[in-house]
């Protein structure tokens, strides 16, 4: 029952951050907001959900339930190897090609930008 | 809806081969009939995995226990049918080697014309 | 249980179409990348909750450990591409370039 | 089957096709086809199919897009915007498109339900092979011994296919001796600065490799118990090669599997596979017929030598699959100098 409860609340925190990992994808204004949203959130609810997971698993108490548990956070660790690898690199991809981040700039000096792109 | 589940999968399938049917007809840049001739290999093998599924059925790997050998009767009705599956694993392995196949060609053409528009291949073609 | 973790997948699904959006829409190359590398995370999940739901996870877990050893290959592929090409890119992408001096 | 994410993924997989065909950009669809293989693995597990879904796994997210990443690489991420005088044929590619979906879906009327139990296809020989497995070859994976045993001599000229295709990428693409850049009409559009090495990508990398390839074997081994075989385990070994050549370079992968190496190690994986079915053949049973390999291995039965003869051929497939699939990288990404990658 307790283990129940635990895996409901980490799955649902794991959740809750993967959707604020989403709406930062979808609303930020600029690539490297994106990121910021994208890189932390995404590792973060993922290692969640996994923990999660792997405390259900230790309900039926056994040998091969220990085993899916440990593999279930070695995925953990790996992603959270992997992940943060991953949005350096395409942090990287982005400085190298040269965009510029996002300022808030006045709405005169966006449009004479603009004019000058088209 | 109980028709519409039962129907889907199908439908889908149907969607995807026409999806890459027309991208390999229609499209001019190689790279893209190249995409759309996986996307009608993964139609094909959607079709396939969707014949072997079974509703009530669990995945086609036998479930036994360590040290008890517990020798219960396996009724087909149990598992997923296998048949499909064998023959789409290894047309996915075949499909990405097949792939590179076509992505090496690709490059000797650009190699030789410098493009990879069709119709600009083709000019070059035509002209002596 | 079962019905929590279907749920749970189904929560996941909806939060992975709306990452597609980001995908498909993306003005810059790169950020359709990493709403692709976001994407090939929460597979990674998803897997392990489709093996809850059949109740066999011991048989998804390897497809799902495949997953978070392969899932970045692509994702350092593609930087670097971008090493390479740096200031080589098709217009009208959203890229501003620093080699590139306006005037 | 679970019907709710079934609807869920179909319905995103269609729009991830469509995308990854209108996308005006190489390197985006390349990305967005990336996204469509994951979205498919997800499928095949849902259908309960974990073996096509473990092979997709490796395939689409760590061979396939690399693939398309260094053809684009080596010509042009531009795709002309032109289309005048393309009309006609966009017409006629998607009335015939048009047509065939019409024609399929008339078919799809008759089709037993999806997911239906008493389905043809799931009638006649898959009930033979699901009920006989354990009894005939002791493995619990009813594909693998489906894949490896039933039809064994299909997938023999499977791993024909994929080691002929190798060598149709190495002929293609290969060129000796390297010198004289300029070969093409247009040179490709690319700086040849290499990028500077970048410590994090490759710290990484060295820490992921090793696991890589002790879980490759683990997959290959494991085959017959979980999914997995030869199959996937090699398309993860070459992976793992593969991942060395992008995060330090070309030369690193070279030194460490040549070519030379990489053609032997391809005719040496078929070359084991065929082996094994000509042992069967001098032992006096039919080609690639496992139990006669009772014979020579100490304390195994008819039935378990059948085990173990799927294992001989499982290591065979998998050593063909990686040393074609790093092959195949190795001359797309260079494009068959075998100089510089990715």
């Amino acid at each position: 029952m307790i283990l129940n409860l635990l895996t409901v609340v980490l799955t649902l925190a794991g959740l809750f951050f993967f959707l604020a990992t989403t709406v930062g994808i979808l609303r930020f204004p600029d690539f490297y907001a994106r990121m910021h949203a994208a890189g932390k959130g995404d590792t973060l609810s993922s290692i969640l959900l996994l923990t999660g997971f792997a405390v259900y698993n230790l309900h039926h108490f056994s040998v091969g339930g220990l085993l899916v548990t440990l593999k279930v956070l070695l995925i953990a660790v790996f992603i959270f190897m992997a992940s943060p690898t991953a949005t350096h690199a395409i942090i990287d991809a982005g400085f190298e090609s040269g965009i510029q981040p996002w300022t808030r700039m006045p709405a005169k000096a966006a449009q004479t930008e603009e004019d000058e792109q088209s | 809806m109980e028709y519409l589940i039962s129907k889907f999968n199908y439908w889908v399938y149907v969607a995807l081969m026409m999806i890459g049917l027309y991208a390999m007809i229609s499209k001019n840049n190689l790279v893209k009939k190249v995409i759309g001739m996986s996307i009608f290999q993964t139609a094909i093998i959607v079709f396939y995995v969707s014949t072997g599924a079974k509703k009530g059925a669990t995945i086609p790997i036998i479930a036994h226990g360590h040290g008890e050998a517990a020798e219960a009767v396996i009724e087909a009705s149990q598992y997923v049918n296998p048949l499909p599956h064998v023959l789409m694993l290894t047309a996915i392995v075949v499909s990405v080697a097949t792939l590179g196949v076509a992505l090496a060609i690709i490059l000797g053409i650009h190699r030789k014309y410098g493009t990879l528009e069709e119709d600009e291949i083709m000019e070059k073609v035509r002209q002596p | 249980m079962d019905s929590y973790f279907l749920a749970v997948g189904l929560g996941i699904c909806v939060l992975i179409a709306l990452t597609l959006i980001r995908a498909i829409k993306g003005p810059t190359v790169i950020d359709r990348i990493m709403a692709v590398n976001v994407i090939g995370t929460k597979t990674t999940v998803l897997l392990i909750v489709i093996g809850l739901i059949y109740e066999r996870v011991d048989m998804f877990i390897d497809i799902a450990l495949a997953y978070a050893l392969l899932n970045f290959i692509a994702t350092v592929a593609a930087s670097r591409y971008f090493q390479h090409h740096k200031n080589i890119s098709p217009t009208g992408f959203g890229f501003q370039h620093r080699g590139v001096k306006r005037k | 089957m679970i019907w709710q994410l079934d609807l869920f993924i179909l319905g995103m997989i269609v729009v991830c096709a469509l995308a990854s065909i209108m996308v005006k950009d190489l390197m985006s669809a390349a990305i967005i086809f990336g996204a469509y293989s994951f979205l498919m693995c997800l499928l095949w597990t849902e259908m309960g199919s974990v073996d096509v879904a473990f092979t997709e796994a490796p395939v689409g997210a760590g061979v396939g897009t690399v693939f398309f990443i260094a053809a684009v690489f080596r010509t042009s991420r531009h795709v002309s915007r032109r289309s005048e005088g393309r009309l006609g044929m966009k017409f006629l590619g998607l009335l015939g498109a048009f047509m065939t979906g019409l024609l399929l879906m008339t078919g799809v009327h008759d089709f037993p339900g999806w997911a239906d139990p008493n389905s043809p296809a799931s009638q006649h020989v898959s009930t033979y092979y699901i009920t006989k497995t354990i009894e005939d070859t002791s493995v619990p994976n009813i594909v693998t011994s489906v894949l490896a045993d039933y039809r064994g001599f299909d997938t023999m000229f499977e791993t024909a296919v994929i080691f002929t295709a190798g060598i149709a990428v190495t002929l293609i693409l290969r060129r000796l001796g390297g010198g004289g850049g300029s070969h093409s009409v247009s040179g490709p559009a690319y700086t040849t600065t290499a990028g500077y090495p970048d410590t994090i990508i490759r710290f990484i990398s060295r820490q992921l490799v090793p696991f890589m390839q002790l879980y490759a074997l683990y997959v290959v081994a494991h085959g017959h118990h979980s999914p997995g075989g030869g199959f996937q385990g090699g398309v993860i070994l070459g992976a793992s090669f593969i991942l060395l050549g992008i995060s330090y370079d070309l030369k690193t992968t070279l030194n460490r599997i040549s070519e030379r190496a990489n053609i032997a190690l391809g005719n040496l994986g078929v070359l084991i596979y065929a082996g094994i079915g000509v042992v069967c053949l001098l032992l006096g049973a039919n080609f690639l017929d496992y139990s006669a390999l009772s014979k020579l291995l100490p304390g195994a039965t008819e039935i378990t030598a059948r085990s173990h003869g799927m294992l001989g051929i499982e290591i065979g497939v998998a050593i063909a699959v990686m040393a074609i699939m790093v092959s195949i990288y190795v001359n797309l990404a260079s494009h068959g100098k075998h100089d510089e990658g990715l």
